[in-house]
């Protein structure tokens, strides 16, 4: 098994963030895992990206052609990243931002209004977590209790400890709004 | 821009983009001080109808996109070297008027050397510094000009002078040597001091067309983005706190 | 031990700190930016000493002091920084002083951009800076080997009183991979320095330098120097072999593209295409040896790099007309993807 | 008629809110529009208290407002 | 015109002054000091800017500044400035900017000695900066014939847009021999130069830059140099042949081991071994098909370098396997008399 | 020495070669103050007992066989990165007394950012400059010392101040930071001012073992060989018309 | 007997003259002896004249003096 | 024909001068010539030495193993290169300030008083004229005119021009000095 992810949004939502939760996860599962970042001149402001790789033997390259899931958290992410995902695979949308439909029909597409999710409950910025956890529920690698796991672990110590209940509550409506799509 | 066409007739325009900016969007972060800089450097080219006789030397920092910004000739530097590129150009071509445009870790690190002996060669460029007291491009690393206790990526618990060296008043210093014809410290952090940081821009060009020899003006900036404060806050930091360690004026002015 | 997710820059910090790293000077470059915030962070309160210096030059001179006063040092930078390192370099390297210097190329040349590139490849291999010298050229291919070759490049800097280059790229430092950390290493485990600038005291004075007027004299100093280096030749070649033994294709590729080429060798045998990978490890010493042994096998030897053909030489003068040498490269910070390559391999099979 | 008009362009604002924050009149505000960066852009909130000074425009970092005045009526002149 | 008696270091500094050099940047350094002198003597006389900079960092960017403006702009100096000049050189390659840089080898690595060597070979021909990039490299074995190669270097510099060097040592720079300088340019011979920056009056603006933060199109920057360097490598390759047609024993050398190994063969030929030299003139792009032709016809293939085997390399990379490629070369400023590589000779004939 | 065996009873030794220095001989030309500079460093080493501490660094100059000279260990630094190498050793063992020995090529010209560096940072160490307006070593080129209208090999017609740059003072510049300690223009061109001159490199190790930080001694020297002139003109030259230029006296001292 | 007695290093000494020209006393010169690197040494021209003051050794820039004074008598001290 | 000479002294006693003008001299009558300088720590006030070889064809190693003449202006050059010359070559010692006699019995030696013949003439320091003047006869190249040509192109309009006289004189004095030994 060798599964890829891409995450991709503006900066500031979260996206290397929530990239890294799943990989920690995965080691934390015992699986081999790659966590690269895009990095680049609209760093800050701009465009950010990450590719995950989850699996169960070491891993090759990191850089993948056709990863079989894509989050998109803004439109420009969808144009750039739709076209790559592997046939069979799952696309999810902030579909807060993005007002256009996934195009591809060989993929399951996965429109989560993640924006608005985190917003009803009540912090904007956990719309990562949002996405992630229909991501999870997308890739069907790794128990969504992993995810959660993996997401202390991040926040835990690091005064953000507070959050972590919210961060879970935003994983679980991710998956359940995944569901859904998916079931 | 299309809009203009919705303005009513009796009004006239008073203020746009100054005639040496391309269209290009800066590639600078939201509310950096950069970007009035830029633009007031663009004002003073308008201003002396000198655009096609100038060149202007990016360095590497945030400015290194400079090229795309500016409709004049640009040369981009090696990080530090912006002073010795422009000595190049203007020894080899004295009529073009040469400025370099760099930040607190270019030209006052790296680029010491350089800075230092191109102004006691009372070289004849114009000089325009950005001090920000931190290094912007790369992720928010101690300047030579971070204020003491400021925590920067690289100075965690904050710069101790003892251990990490004091803040570097590199105007102070070439103020002391023969060659500079002008040093001068300006802010942009509000209108009033926007409008003499400008003035002082325009000396030390006018002084190059004259031949009256190397012209500094140091600026303070802002790094909202590694400051971690909105550009507002940033902006009263520079304020409150910045010019008590960097004071504001004229350091040097043969007049 | 357990596994911790980490970048690469992290882990290769964490790993000098634990190799015994005394001090570390450094002037900020992207893409190695993390491990000088780790640093900063880290070696402090580890009983290091952290300083960022005014500039590449200065903190290479910085570690030559260092290492002339007998601790563990280490520099880190990218591309257009090591290449304000050379002159230093040049020193360290006749002076005998023991060092790590990390480069996490980017693309090049001149300020290039900040994605992974190989294009320093000759710079590190042959030398870059002036006069006959080598560095102990390391090329990690994933974050824990990363970690592991610097525990190694500290060992083998002191074993031989070479310094020692950690050769990645943006990608390596950048991405991150669980890692095992070596354990901390005991001060007595590290070597004495007996020829250290520690204070004449009970012992004739100590001199570092790199300087003789007279060429007979100059020329003895570097007849020691070669002879270093053809012990470490006969001694420390290192690499790895990935599904050579039936290889028709061999694919040659160091670090980033190493890895990569690790994956191009799965895809092609799953299309029954029989294509080995030799990845070198140590680049210098290169593995001319076990190369040229491979090429008396296989009828093609490919070499892939992002660079535009530097250890493609090395890899010829290995094979030495003994098979095909075609090569691939990337230019400019571009990354091919693992089929672009198995297009590549296509070309030389069936 | 107000004195003063100021047009954003949006593509080049950042949303920086240093020209809400400069103008002297409380002209400026945030709209609730994001161009194609993701920023939130500046509008005239209370265009009839401009009065054209510019101050706005000139603490824009990113160059993104012009402004226009009223001509001075031939009689006040 | 007539012979002139004149220092290596004079010969160049009056050959480029003909050559009308119009900026020339330099910090101090033995054993090219008599070209600086030449120059802040002659070239503010004629027209031209002489400069003392404060560093070789410096010199070698205002040489790039000036390269920028479009005149003639060179810089010299010696092994450790020319590795402090390796930034610099990166940049000036990628921003497609023609100079001459000069470097009058001396013992190394490191502070090393004043004494003529050639341990700078690696990094003038393989790229001692970051990045893939390569110089023109010029290796003049006479005085006359480094006047000659300032000249070529200047011309085939403007014509590739690619920097050139001219790779000599501290006895070709301290000799002196009688020379014929060449003609004066006219200016109207000097090629134009509408990229430089000018002031963009009547044309768009020009910008020099090594800077591309999208690897494509860094790629595509690095492609057309590439592009340039083959075509260098087609056109540009230059070598001398000495008693070449029946000998049994080739000789590759360069510089000022070239020239001594005209000697040697004479000797040689002397007592009857028939012995043939080849000399590579361009040290890039190597003549390698020359010597693989040779090597077709001899048993022997012997590389003779004042250093440790650099230029080895591509010679071995040349033969591939064709001849038996020894080795003779010294270290730390000495330079071997004839008679001592006759005795080299010996070994391998008869 | 042998002779030494030939001194009548009931006479002492008053002046000998301090115990720092070896046997070696200098590799000054005849004349060069250089010598003298040497030997008053060796003989504060001697008097503050510190010679099995104290490391030195030899710069690429004239002095660059220092080592051959002292007793203690010794490191040899590229040309202008003493300070450099100084920061390294010091901050690897700060017990150690580290000094550098550097001309005014080497400190002030390709040296110029890690000098002011290390004098920012405050680096506790002691830095002994000897300027004597030249480039000994390498035959006589200008120095950024030089003064106007001085004839080198590199300005065959004399300094020009708006060509070649001005004298550049840099012990007044480092003056004007926050990190040094100490900073003086010294003289020995006679017994009176090497006196003077050696309290004050006396009073820079001193400050060394105090931990008060970077001390530097400037030392107006000669260089008869390439000036053209005999040791006496030399000298001579320095009281009468360096001293104009470059005035004696501390700059700074933090006492 | 002299008060001080200078012993020149002949092969350390480099004929600069220094040494000459600082004797407030004139008891230096120089000889007619050349040493190994072809230098010209000093002498005590006039050793009677001698103080012992060691000016000579401190302006001496090859270190090649040595002072010997005469030790105060018991009574003088 | 293939000549090489090396001139060896102090620093100061103008013998790269002297080398130069033998090389001059070759070059001005048609021939192929070199002139290699030593160089080292000791360039002031110690010692110094070149290399002038004098062809007819193209000249290959300007380092030469065996010259076939020798110019020691003092002792230590002797030591150092006696040895070394050419069987049949010539050694032309500065009598003045080497006491010893050349040890070689298969070479010409021509002791010159050189630093006495100058101080005779009337200034020391053309004691390197005298010299060469003695060795332009040993080696028999050259024409004593050639070199006294040479001598005057060297000084020429250099403000020497006052001292060409005294250099010509110099120059016949060594060259008759020399007849002694060799005619
Ligand atoms: C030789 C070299 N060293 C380091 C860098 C990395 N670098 C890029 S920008 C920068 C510093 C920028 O800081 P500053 O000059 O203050 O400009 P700012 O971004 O703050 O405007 C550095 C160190 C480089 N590109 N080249
Ligand atoms: C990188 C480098 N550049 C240049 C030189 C050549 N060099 C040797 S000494 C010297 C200058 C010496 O002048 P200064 O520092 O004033 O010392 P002085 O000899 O006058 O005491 C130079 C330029 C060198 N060795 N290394
Ligand atoms: S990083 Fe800082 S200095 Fe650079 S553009 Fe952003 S805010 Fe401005
Ligand atoms: S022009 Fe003046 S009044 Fe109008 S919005 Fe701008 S700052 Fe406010
Ligand atoms: S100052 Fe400019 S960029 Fe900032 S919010 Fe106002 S218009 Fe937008
Ligand atoms: S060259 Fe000048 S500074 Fe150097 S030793 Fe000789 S006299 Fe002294
Ligand atoms: S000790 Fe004094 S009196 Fe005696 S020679 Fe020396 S300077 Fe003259
Ligand atoms: S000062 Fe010293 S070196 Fe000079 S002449 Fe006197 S004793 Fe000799
Ligand atoms: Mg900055
Ligand atoms: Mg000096």
């Amino acid at each position: 098994m060798e599964k890829a992810v891409i995450f991709a949004g503006f900066g500031g939502q979260g996206i290397l963030l929530a990239g890294k939760i799943l990989a920690r996860a995965g080691m934390n599962r015992g699986l081999e895992v790659t966590w690269l970042p895009s990095y680049g001149p609209e760093m800050r402001g701009g465009t950010a990206n990450c590719t995950v790789v989850v699996a169960d033997s070491p891993i090759g390259s990191p850089v993948v052609d056709n990863p079989e899931a894509l989050v998109a958290m803004n439109a420009p992410s969808l144009d750039r990243f739709e076209g790559r995902v592997a046939a069979g695979g799952v696309i999810v949308v902030n579909s807060s931002l993005v007002k256009r439909a996934v195009k591809r029909h060989d993929v399951r597409a996965v429109p989560v209004p993640a924006n608005d999710i985190a917003a009803e409950l009540g912090n904007p910025r956990v719309l990562n977590m949002v996405a992630l956890g229909a991501l999870v529920r997308g890739l069907d690698v790794l128990p969504l209790e992993a995810v959660e796991e993996a997401m202390e672990e991040e926040l835990r110590g690091r005064g953000r400890d507070k959050l972590i209940e919210l961060n879970r509550r935003a994983l679980r409506r991710g998956f359940s709004e995944a569901e859904k799509y998916l079931a | 821009m299309s809009v203009e066409a919705a303005i009513p007739e009796g009004y006239v325009k008073v203020f746009s983009k100054p005639k040496a900016l391309s269209d290009a969007k800066y590639t600078y972060c939201p509310g950096c001080h950069h970007g009035i800089i830029t633009r007031l450097v663009a004002e003073a080219i308008d201003e002396l109808g000198i655009l096609e006789r100038t060149v202007g030397i990016s360095p590497v920092g945030c400015a290194v996109f400079l090229d795309r910004f500016f409709n004049c000739d640009f040369v981009q530097a090696a990080h530090g070297r912006a002073c010795a590129v422009a000595t190049g150009i203007k020894r080899a071509r004295p009529d073009l008027v040469v400025f370099t445009y760099q930040g607190d870790g270019d030209l006052a690190a790296i680029g010491a050397a350089e800075t230092v002996h191109a102004a006691n060669r009372g070289e004849n460029i114009t000089v325009i510094f950005v001090n920000n007291g931190v290094y912007g491009m790369t992720g928010g690393e101690m300047a030579p000009t971070t204020l003491p206790g400021q925590r920067t990526t690289t100075t965690p618990l904050g710069r101790e002078p003892r251990l990490h060296g004091y803040p570097l008043k590199i105007s102070e210093m070439l103020a002391q040597l023969e060659g500079p014809a002008y040093i001068t410290r300006q802010a942009v952090f509000d209108y009033r001091h926007i409008v003499r940081a400008k003035q002082a821009i325009l000396k030390a060009f006018r002084n190059q067309l004259e031949g009256k020899g190397f012209s500094l003006v140091e600026i303070l900036s802002t790094c909202p983005t590694n400051w971690r404060m909105t550009p507002v806050e940033a902006g009263r930091w520079v304020a409150e706190h910045v010019v008590k360690v960097y004071p504001l004026g004229d350091l040097k002015d043969v007049g | 031990m357990s596994r911790v997710l980490m970048r690469g820059n992290e882990a290769i910090a964490e790993a000098a700190i634990r190799s015994g790293l005394k001090c570390y000077f450094c002037y900020p470059i992207t893409p190695q930016g993390e491990l000088v915030e780790y640093m900063a962070r880290e070696l402090p309160k580890r009983g290091g000493v952290f300083l960022q210096a005014e500039s590449e030059v200065a903190a290479i001179n910085m570690v030559y002091g260092a290492a002339a006063a007998g601790v563990r040092a280490m520099t880190s930078s990218s591309s257009p920084g090591i290449s304000l390192k050379q002159e230093g370099i040049s020193y360290i390297a006749m002076a005998r002083l023991p060092c790590v210097i990390v480069n996490m190329m980017r693309g090049g040349p001149g300020l290039g951009n900040i994605a992974p590139a190989q294009g320093d490849y000759f710079q590190a291999t042959k030398g870059g800076g002036h006069g006959d010298y080598h560095l102990i050229v390391l090329a990690p291919s994933t974050v824990p080997e990363a970690a592991e070759l610097v525990r190694l490049a500290f060992e083998l800097s002191d074993r031989y009183r070479v310094p020692a280059m950690i050769l990645a790229d943006g990608m390596i430092g950048q991405m991150m991979e669980p890692v095992e950390l070596p354990e901390p290493v005991e001060p007595e485990d590290i070597p004495e320095r007996p020829w250290a600038v520690t204070g004449a005291k009970g012992r004739p004075k100590n001199v570092i330098t790199s300087f003789d007027l007279e060429p007979e004299g100059l020329k003895e100093m570097s007849l020691a120097l070669q002879e270093t280096y053809r012990e470490i030749e006969r001694n420390e070649v290192r690499w790895e072999e990935v599904e050579t033994e039936d290889a028709e294709l061999l694919i040659v590729a160091y670090g980033t593209m190493g890895r990569i080429a690790k994956t191009v060798v799965r895809l092609a045998r799953q299309e029954g295409i029989k294509v080995g990978l030799l990845r070198p490890i140590t680049l210098w010493p290169f593995p001319y040896e076990p190369v040229r042994e491979l090429a008396e096998r296989v009828r093609t030897v490919l070499t892939v790099e992002l660079s535009a053909g530097q250890m493609w030489e090395d890899v010829r003068l290995a094979v030495e007309g003994r098979a095909e040498t075609p090569f691939y490269g990337e230019l400019g910070g571009v990354v091919p993807s693992p089929k672009r390559i198995l297009e590549e391999v296509r070309k030389y099979v069936g | 008629m107000p004195k003063g008009i100021v047009v954003v362009d949006k593509e080049r604002c950042k949303g920086c809110g240093l020209c809400i924050e400069a103008c002297p009149f409380g002209v400026l505000g945030f709209s609730s529009e994001y161009n194609s960066s993701g920023y939130r852009v500046v509008y005239m909130e209370h265009p009839d208290k401009c009065t054209g000074c510019a101050i706005c425009a000139n603490v824009c970092p990113d160059v993104a407002l012009e402004v226009y005045r009223q001509e001075p009526t031939k009689e006040a002149a």
